[in-house]
């Protein structure tokens, strides 16, 4: 396991390499849920306005 | 089509006259940038005349960016750029009088002032022709181009920053085959290549550039 | 032909084209794990170690795909911008700029993967190599599109500029490259090519294919799920989002 | 023209406009023929800036036609821009050039020749003599008005547009401008006027439209 | 005395963060002007290393100066700037806020990212240290500088290229004891005098700064 | 102050103002004192704009002294910006802040604080209801000038100069505005403005001084 990880001495380039990649396209989707529930919030807002508006 | 063209330089030539310390400005922005690496870098004449081509290129190139930045923005700021839009003129007639005015004005004063600034690096007299020869050719198309930026940029707060963003990127090659040229002439391999590479672009760039900025220019008076 | 032209114009509508997203993005979402799970499996486990580099070029298994992925990008973003500047339609702008981050975030890993390579293999993070120097040019291309987009307050200001900025991008492009390469082959500054292993074992090639394959999954996966997203952004006082209930959004 | 000597010039066909999040006007259709002149009415915030410059062709509209003689005007182009004048909120004159050169300029883009002695002539008759040759930059307010005003006395095109026209001119130029704008409709042009000044549009051809009646 | 400055750093900042784009297109500014130089001069690791430091800091120079540009020109143009002198409130206090607002949205990435871009040069740790510390202490006494330039040529035409020739020549001893900083460093001599120059430059242009800039802007208003 | 009730607490004195090569007026005396409402009149180009900013202390008169109780202004400074709210042919609103933030900022800058509720009050007194919190650059022409003159009804200073505040008005926020300055006057507070528009300046306590009488 531990050799697995060492990567026959390549461990911090491999793993900083797959690593960063992982991150980025962990965060991207993350990252887009967070924008995408702050539209929603909006959206929601408007349509109670709307309500408040009307009644 | 010739008479607005012609109209169009002179109007944007009699202002640059009435103000006439932005032709110096430029130019001096350009001494100033290229003087001041042997400043930052240190002395030695090698090094010095290694990195002369490129220094002074980079140099032409920021100065030349930073003068476009004018080119519409006063004339989008008090309303006659949305003027031009609406005569009967076709857009991108006015704007190659407008690019043609603003290279008289800041680039031919950049080609002039080259050879001057070679000196300082103790460039050799034919590395010094070629050096003009390439920034001749050179620096109208860096001005075609860097229009479109300007009008991509027009009326937006970070004017200037994002200009330089969008538009350096492109001007990549112009710097290569720029520097390239004299290079290889300091070099003995002949700059040849180099500046028919150059003039290529500015053909190139000339056919494309006005109508690109033409279209930027409506989307910014939307 | 009349039914096609229909269809596509119906799509081509971000009210019709906001469900079909989801569709599309879900079925991607699952193709892209699967086939990036099989990728990783085989980048560890089953390509063997190289006689030269040893289990460094394992980076290449994410390496090469970003590079790929991020060229590939650019050049559909300025098809869509293209599209949109002819026929003035607003979805083929949204698609571009749904695209723009995750091309940029590619030509990024490109950058920060060659460089860990680079270390180890060259002894430093960075060479002015043409490749590496053009990918570079190619994330201020990116920068640039996304830093003119969040300037313009207008969306549809916005589309236009940026298309423009997109079609003189993707001229500029292969002019880019190849005077790039040119000023790096005439200075033979860097000693070592980047291209030293001609032959390329079969495995290897395979797992660099799914993995590939897999980044395209997931670059659609995202890019629809973001393009829906702006659609929100966009047209959030238009009576068909108001209509949505809450489980559509 | 082809219909008839009454055919509107201008036909507006179900506009809308919206800017940010807000339609400003739905489905506005409405047309204009020569010797009319149009009064647009509405409050602050109302849209008029914006419709005027959606006739100007300036601003892409959201959705509906603008149509001169039957063709839309995004086709037209520059057919269409001579023979418009539109005077927005900006004045359209250099601060670096005189007014005489403001305005010799302006007439040779607008496609026709304006020697020096008519130019004089026009900015005399529109109250700038003695500040004809002085960079515009240095005039007043209601000076730099004046100047873009000007245009109108040198120009032959038939549909004005003017984003109101009458700010920063003091009496006697609003009466002059005033004047000019009747006689230019009574000599069968057209013209599309906003102004707050309700005094200042009353006149024989004068049509109203008011935009936005709704709470601002 | 401090809340009104606090609201000048607070309403400045908040401008900067409705548009965010600013503050990454100064630093990407920063990044590719230092990232052309290598396409202008060649790619020969030596040679680059060699002037990496100057590089780097004519870089910071120009993306400061650059984004300084509209340190006054937009509160100008839009009259607040006007208002601003008719406060109660003394004016070099707003300028002081108004600078330190402008050096934390533009300064603070600079030093941020360069030596990331250090790394593009091939520079040692040591060597990275060093250039940040003479970052930290030099952009804000370009910053403070630059103000000064940028209220001389408030409302001029061609503001970007003069104020650059205003300022420039007063930025050079700024930018010798940096990139000498670095360069005494890497040649292993130590770059601390130069750093206790640099921060005696800051002090100085603390005090000094703000009350120039303050009657700058009221001649500016006139 | 000092010297009773109704000592003139601006007083101007032999004022001469040029621009460029032309002197505007020449030795001109008048003073102010509170509950007085000053109408400056005078055609395009006559000086108005300039006297007023050689009143905020903007610009440097040619020669003469404006008095603020008794002491030069030039002296005073920011004593003299205490009492004084200044509004010129600008808006001096910033477009990326919305306009509660504006009057916000504005107060504190002035030397008060001013809280939310009370800016939102503010700014639906003078019709913005709904734009509070819009970027201002998105508001339209006469929304803009509204934001601008929302800081009269949240401001304590004593002096008002108004150089053409009615511009872009529409017709309620006109009558508005005319309601503002006489309740200010009749307060106990100055205000100098002026305006093109006749009618909107006649009040019980209003003073009339025209410049440049020779023609333009
Ligand atoms: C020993 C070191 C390296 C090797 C063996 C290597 C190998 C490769 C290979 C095989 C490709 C795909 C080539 C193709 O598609 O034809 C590639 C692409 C790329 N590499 Fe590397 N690489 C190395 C280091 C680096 C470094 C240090 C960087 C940047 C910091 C980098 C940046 C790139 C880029 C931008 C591409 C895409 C450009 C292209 O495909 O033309 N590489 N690399
Ligand atoms: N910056 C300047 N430089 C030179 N001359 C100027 C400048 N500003 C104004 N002038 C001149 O001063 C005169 C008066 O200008 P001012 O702006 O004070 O007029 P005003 O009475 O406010 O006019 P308006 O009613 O048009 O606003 C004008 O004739 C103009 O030519
Ligand atoms: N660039 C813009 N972006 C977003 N909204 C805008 C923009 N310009 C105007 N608006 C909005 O559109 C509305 C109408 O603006 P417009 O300028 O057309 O009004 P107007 O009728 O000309 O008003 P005024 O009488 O004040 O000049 C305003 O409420 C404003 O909020
Ligand atoms: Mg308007
Ligand atoms: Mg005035």
């Amino acid at each position: 396991m531990a050799e697995f990880f060492h990567m026959g001495g390549y461990g911090l380039y491999v793993w900083g390499s797959f690593g960063v990649t992982a991150l980025c396209m962990i965060a991207e989707p993350l990252l887009l849920r967070g924008r995408s529930a702050s539209i929603r919030k909006r959206i929601a807002r408007i349509a109670r306005l709307d309500q408040e508006a009307q009644s | 089509m010739f008479k607005p063209l012609f109209w169009v330089i002179r109007r944007d030539l009699t202002i640059a006259m009435r103000r006439r310390s932005d032709v110096f400005t430029t130019l001096i922005f350009f001494v100033i940038v290229v003087s001041l690496f042997p400043l930052g870098i240190g002395p030695e004449p090698n090094t010095l005349r290694q990195i002369a081509p490129g220094i002074v290129w980079v140099g032409a190139l920021l100065a030349s960016m930073l003068a476009l930045e004018q080119i519409f923005s006063a004339d989008h700021r008090d309303g006659t750029l949305e003027q031009m839009l609406l005569t009967p003129q076709p857009v991108s007639v006015l704007v190659v009088g407008k690019v043609l005015a603003h290279w008289l004005v800041s680039g031919v004063p950049l080609v002039v002032m080259a050879p001057i600034l070679g000196l300082q690096y103790d460039l050799s007299v034919d590395v010094q022709l070629i050096l003009v020869a390439s920034l001749l050719l050179g620096t109208p198309a860096l001005s075609l181009i860097g229009a479109i930026g300007a009008a991509l940029t027009l009326g937006l707060r970070s004017g200037g920053v994002l200009l330089a963003l969008l538009v350096l990127p492109l001007y990549i090659p112009v710097l290569i085959f720029g520097a390239g040229a004299v290079e290889a002439t300091a070099s003995g391999l002949g700059g040849q290549a180099h500046l028919s590479m150059l003039a290529a672009i500015l053909v190139g760039s000339m056919v494309l550039a006005p109508l690109a900025t033409a279209a930027a220019l409506r989307v910014a008076e939307d | 032909m009349s039914s096609r032209l229909i269809n596509w114009f119906k799509f081509s509508s971000p009210a019709s084209f906001y469900p079909l997203a989801r569709k599309i993005s879900v079925v991607s979402t699952v193709i892209a794990v699967v086939l990036i799970v099989i990728g990783l499996y085989m980048s560890f486990f089953v390509a063997p170690t190289d006689y030269k580099q040893g289990e460094g070029y394992r980076i290449i298994f994410v390496h090469v795909p970003a590079s790929w992925m991020s060229m590939f990008i650019y050049v559909v973003m300025a098809g869509w911008a293209a599209l949109g500047l002819v026929f003035n339609t607003r979805l083929s702008a949204m698609m571009a700029q749904a695209l723009a981050p995750t091309g940029a975030m590619f030509a990024f890993i490109s950058l920060w993967t060659g460089s860990f390579w680079g270390k180890p293999m060259w002894g430093t993070w960075w060479v002015w190599d043409a490749r590496i120097t053009s990918e570079l040019i190619l994330l201020f291309l990116y920068l640039g599109y996304m830093a003119l987009r969040a300037a313009i307050d207008d969306p549809r200001r916005g589309d236009r500029a940026s298309g423009i900025l997109l079609l003189v991008g993707v001229v500029n492009v292969p002019i880019i490259y190849y005077s790039v390469k040119w000023w790096n082959t005439l200075h033979q500054g860097s000693t070592i090519k980047m291209n030293n292993q001609t032959t390329m074992d079969e495995t290897m090639l395979i797992t660099m294919l799914i993995m590939t394959l897999g980044f395209w999954a997931y670059a659609i996966a995202v890019a629809m799920a973001r393009v829906r997203t702006v659609i929100l952004e966009r047209e959030r006082s238009s009576t068909w989002v108001r209509g949505l209930t809450a489980a559509e959004i | 023209m082809s219909t008839g000597t009454a055919a509107p010039a201008l036909q507006i066909d179900t506009l809308s406009c919206a800017r940010g999040d807000r339609v400003l006007f739905r489905d506005l259709s409405f047309a204009i023929a020569g010797g009319e002149l149009l009064h647009l009415k509405g409050r602050n915030g109302s849209g008029k800036t914006t419709l005027l410059r959606a006739l100007a062709g300036l601003l892409l509209p959201e959705s509906g036609e603008i149509r001169w003689q039957g063709e839309n005007i995004r086709a037209l182009r520059e057919e269409y821009a001579r023979h418009l004048l539109y005077l927005g909120h900006l004045n359209g004159i250099k601060g670096d050039l005189t007014a005489v050169e403001n305005l010799r300029i302006a007439a040779v883009l607008d496609g026709f020749e304006l020697d020096e002695t008519r130019a004089w002539a026009v900015l005399d008759e529109i109250g700038l003599r003695g500040h004809e040759d002085l960079p515009t930059k240095h005039l007043s307010q209601g000076q730099k008005r004046r100047v873009a005003l000007a245009r109108l006395l040198a120009n032959r095109a038939s549909i004005w547009i003017l984003d109101e026209p009458f700010t920063a001119l003091d009496v006697a130029a609003v009466q002059l401008l005033q004047d000019v704008i009747h006689r230019h409709v009574a000599d069968g042009g057209m013209a599309i006027v906003t102004t707050h000044q309700e005094v200042a549009m009353i006149g024989a051809h004068t049509r109203t439209i008011e935009l936005g009646r709704r709470h601002v």
